[in-house]
């Protein structure tokens, strides 16, 4: 057991935790002021959801033991048998502090979604699907490529979750995006951002918090942590020029949304590759995200879907690229495509096709198992009134 | 002269102006405001504290138009903001003595 | 009485205070509008979205004076709110039947 | 028809929508204001900087009423915004010439 | 000495430094606009004074030896003797630094109570309050559990602070809402949350802090340090659940506010308890804490005191909960009664009462002294005006 | 290696990383709501910016070896050599965390100056004048100081940045608003901050953040970390009160924004002197920081140069009084003149003077480039449209 390893993981695992109230700020922001509670709820209590699901049954079917290599078992069900000795997972912390830094993971999963139905889902059926999805996708999936699944066993490289958890929550958004359907006005009404200034926030509580997310995945205060951390703010600092550098030559202006955005996508492009890259290939993976990610964001304008807030084109096309991009750089501790090893990035692009399905069409059945539940959409009239009012009784500002 | 006022929905705002275009109109000045009417509001809840919300946001419309043209403008507010549900709002109108554009000083008709 | 309605570019507000409280004026109410009218808006950007504002933040000033005020009032806005580019505003004039002052009761003159 | 507006103070709302409703008015329109007049405003310190701030929140509300019902309303608004001190505003009346309901088109004493 | 442990505890004592200006946040989106300054300087304005009062004297009184059980002594007198050397209350980890995370608990504890008279304060009132309630309550209060004083030695048991800041808190708080009065209009008039995404993010900012006072506690990066963290999490977010399930079965929505506010209260609640019980019994913990903190919402709506934040609901309550249920839970390093110890909860009882009946006195008598020097409240016309302009001649917004 | 020093370093980094999103909160709210984002832009970008200029040259040129005292070589040129093994600034923790910790200070140096021009500053010519002053003002000096140049040799103490950092960019701040010129409107209209509770959380997020800062600068968990911790908590808090009072004094009221801008000049003045003052000195330090920062506003208003932000006021002045209160004060492994060493007072003055002349004319020479290739300012039109909409092509909010 090792107390520098322990502070930096009690540490990264606070970080991690924080990023999910980041995420309602920079999702809150961005909508309409008559849905920034309902929107910022919808990330906020997931930190309840998860945390309960995680202790009775989440931990143990993600990590405990192996059932064919496609989910756990439940052999650590209430976390028993997670206690304070170093776990399977580290040999230099508890393990029940591996299952906290786990948990946040598993938070946040679920929260992004939320951003491509933002501003027409019930609360309850959001709840319902939350449930749902965090069971019969956040865990199995998480498993395959952490927990001693097939994708794990299989060599694919995902330093801090580009497969588990962006890849994942993209499809997920993809599919729910096209089951809920548009919102109201999409297209022929003005639907813009209330509070950029509290996006701005969001991103840096984002940012900020993403350190303990790609260095805490080294599990330990080492040299693997530090690669992981200063890659992620090179990529995430050169994203967000290049996005705005995109946006200049495509729209005629930077702006400060795309900045944010930017960084954003560089956040989810180089957690895969966190630990297992350079300098230089943390500045070209940066790079590209900017470019990549707000190009399919005018993808999406043209193909007409309304991802509210752009989960596909952010953490989809993001966590893609960044999962292939580990297949092309790797350098540290694995070797990628440009370093001789094509196998690598053939392994990848498995690891993120099979999250792709598999996402996609287990989202689907939940969606629509809710839809005949607690259904899925608010009526016409709770959407002009807004969530704030029509599913929680509130109002987020009376500023005067 | 008169000068125009309606009470209308929010999201109707873009599909009044654009009527109103249409019709000709080159000026508007359009003010948030709150209504209390027949349309009910909503509940709100703070912790323990429960509050009836009356007051429902709207736009005012204020239009000043040529005597000749109020008829169509009125026609042309009813056709784009009527929903035909309770809280459509209201359309005054009012008489008008003087206009004067502040950038030239010229007045009447001239200076809409 | 007359009420008188101007509609003024924001930064204006202060110029056209202090002018109007040269001229003996001491009262008068204003609010936050939006104008259409001539003078253009600009674009604006959100990630993939692209939107054309039309509507631009106005300051209205409603001023109630007896009607032999009323021509200086006009003169002194025009003198004060004028940057002659387009949008510098309006003016409006409308005649008014009763004042009364809360606090007093008393009406007419005695009541701005 | 008449149209009444009213600058009260803000947390005098609640009381004058209480009374006007006893009177049986069944609508109106509020909007936030700004006000200067006799009532004194604050200074405001920013680092450096000293303001004096001359306007003052205030409430406006309008009220379109028959002219039979005029007399009451402002009698019912007196009473009920009165604080009897400097700044409690002030009750304007305007001649109106008609109400349209934007949802049934009906006009006149029936449209309010 | 341990660099792991001193890593860990100079980022806790930076963690619960942000958990003030968070309670600023929380309460300051909580006010009407026009006290939205006011309130939030009570709480930052408390790391100043507080800092002062530490160094001079505080540190000492609360932990420098012992006079009787009840307070400190004048021993480390403007910090003198208090040095890099590890401490008398750890091994592992500079006195000094001890001494700094203790400072950042007595920071928030006044800071707090400032919700129960939010939005009619006089200002000068409130630092003269403030000085004398850290110096005569905090400050005895603290050394009674932690600095050697009785109720330690009796074995009560508090592990972050429960009943040193808040049940002393939350009585105080009561005190001082009888005492000041009703807001003007309280009942009578609309008086709602102007901005309640920032209070989300008071939240989060103090869910994120609190890591760092109830991990922190343990005063190293090891075992006890890891369970406090993951109780704190469960606890929390459970509560958040409870909280707004309970305002769904009542009210029939639940709310943002509810959820925010459900946090606060596990994590008020899981406080004395973290590092002494498991995962379920965390879960319990947190539970109940959400229900049992709305219900004392609910209940003052009754009695109709004007507790302006609900500071006795959240931490009177929550505290009072917390400190009874360690003594039923606590199984880890100590036995609560379901584990076979009824005395302990008997222990827990009386350090409850004592920490409520000193508090409650105490702070009625510093009330009417500052009533009678400084004044306070501020006049009606200055409370109609709100705090920001009357108090500190600024307004919050300007946004348009 | 140690991972306790790791541990902790890798948090430091990740705070200061968190200040430039605070600074650009904390300016953002103090400017008209039509600048808020053009304004958190400037800030926010450094981090894209500077993250690459630092990785390309940046690192190397610092630190990287000595070319006649003033300025490094480029043997690190795209961080090549810079790696896992313990690097010669540490003996404790990766080379490579060393420069991802100078990074963040490199970062918010340029940003710290947009206070000075908010408000009227081309994005474009920001960009510009961003990269070329990093390059020929901020690496240079910091090379000089503690890089192995002239003024480190000489024996001047800077903590943790106070010349490097805040004379520096003070300097650069008081060159900038001369040739920019005034806001348009400065002191003929009403020019004050839309929101306040944004500054207010910047100014908390900063001191966060500023922890890591002062404490990160001892580059281990250790002694000399914990008492720079603790004189920033101190002396910090001290300086928010001594502003206040003032303000009190002169103006009638302490002031919210007040207790916010005495926090920064505290933690300004703190930084140099931070590791080698006692708890005592940091009171005192941090007191008289609060009333010349004060001071030096008041001073501006009468100068009548249109310093937006007051950085010159806040950084310039609270630096340089840092500066010279270390050659006063210092103790702690290292000796003031109090403490009878005059000769380090005397050091204290020529390295900030020399950073003050050399920050200056440099600074002029950049600006004038800039404004002959970009150019500096916006148009009349763009101003009073304000930046967001002129420069961005957005509004930040629409609260309504
Ligand atoms: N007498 C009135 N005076 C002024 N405004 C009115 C009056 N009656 C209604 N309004 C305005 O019109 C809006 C719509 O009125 P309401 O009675 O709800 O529905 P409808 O327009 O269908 O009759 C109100 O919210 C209010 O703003
Ligand atoms: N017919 C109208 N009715 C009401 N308001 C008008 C009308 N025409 C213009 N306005 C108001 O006056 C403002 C200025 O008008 P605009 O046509 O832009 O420039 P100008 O005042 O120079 O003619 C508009 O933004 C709008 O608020
Ligand atoms: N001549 C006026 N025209 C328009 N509004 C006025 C006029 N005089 C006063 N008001 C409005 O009435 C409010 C109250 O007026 P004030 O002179 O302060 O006190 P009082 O109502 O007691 O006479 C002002 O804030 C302003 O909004």
């Amino acid at each position: 057991m090792s107390s520098g390893d322990t502070a930096w993981m009690l540490v990264a695992t606070a970080l991690v935790m924080l990023m999910t109230p980041g995420l309602a700020l920079f999702y809150g922001g961005l909508v309409r002021a008559k849905n920034v509670l309902g929107t910022m709820m919808q990330s906020f209590i997931c930190l309840g959801v998860v945390s309960v699901i995680w202790v009775l049954y989440g931990y143990s079917l993600a990590f405990g033991g192996d059932t064919g290599g496609v989910i756990g078992t439940m052999q650590w069900f209430g976390l028993k048998g997670v206690g304070l000795d170093a776990g399977p997972y580290s040999d230099t912390i508890p393990h029940l502090l591996f299952a906290a830094f786990q948990l946040m993971f598993a938070v946040i999963t679920p929260a992004l979604i939320t951003g491509a139905f933002a501003e027409r889902m019930k609360f309850s059926g959001f709840l319902l699907f939350t449930i749902l999805w965090s069971t019969f996708v956040y865990l199995p999936v998480c498993h395959w490529v952490w927990g001693g699944g097939w994708l794990g066993r299989l060599g694919a490289l995902d330093f801090a979750g580009g497969t588990v958890i962006h890849i994942n929550s993209g499809a997920a958004a993809l599919t729910a995006a096209l089951i809920i359907g548009r919102r109201k006005g999409y297209k022929t009404q003005p639907i813009y951002p209330h509070n950029l200034p509290l996006t701005v926030l969001g991103a840096a509580l984002l940012w900020f918090g993403w350190f303990g997310f790609n260095a805490g995945s080294a599990l330990a205060a080492n040299g693997s942590a530090v690669i992981a951390f200063f890659t992620t703010q090179v990529a995430t600092g050169t994203a967000a020029l290049s996005w705005i550098l995109a946006e200049k030559i495509i729209r005629g202006r930077p702006t400060t949304l795309g900045a944010a955005s930017g960084a954003v996508a560089g956040l989810v492009a180089i957690t895969p590759a966190a630990g297992f890259v350079g300098s230089t290939a943390a500045l070209l993976i940066g790079f590209a995200a900017g470019i990549l990610c707000y190009l399919a964001v005018l993808l999406k304008e043209r193909l007409g879907y309304d991802d509210s807030l752009d989960v596909v084109a952010v953490h989809g096309v993001g966590g893609l690229w960044g999962a292939l991009a580990t297949g092309l750089f790797a350098s540290v501790g694995a070797t990628g495509l440009f370093f001789g090893n094509p196998q690598q990035f053939a392994i990848q692009l498995v690891g993120a096709a099979s999250a792709i399905v598999y996402s996609a069409i287990v989202t689907a059945i939940i969606l629509l198992a809710v839809k005949y539940t607690t259904g899925l959409r608010v009526s016409e009239e709770e959407e002009l009134q807004g969530l704030d009012v029509s599913q929680h009784n509130e109002t987020g500002y009376a500023i005067r | 002269m008169k000068k125009i006022e309606a009470i209308i929905k929010p999201f109707k705002l873009d599909e009044v102006k654009e009527e109103l275009q249409a019709l000709g109109i080159t000026g508007m000045t359009v003010t948030e405001v709150r209504g209390f009417g027949r349309q009910k509001g909503h509940k709100e809840v703070y912790r323990g504290a429960e509050y009836q919300v009356d007051f429902i946001p709207k736009i005012k419309i204020e239009i000043v138009v040529s005597s000749a043209m109020v008829e169509s403008v009125v026609q042309s507010i009813i056709k784009s903001a009527k929903t035909g549900k309770i809280g459509d709002g209201k359309i005054f109108i009012l008489p008008l003595e003087e206009v004067v554009r502040i950038r030239t000083g010229e007045s009447g008709d001239d200076a809409v």
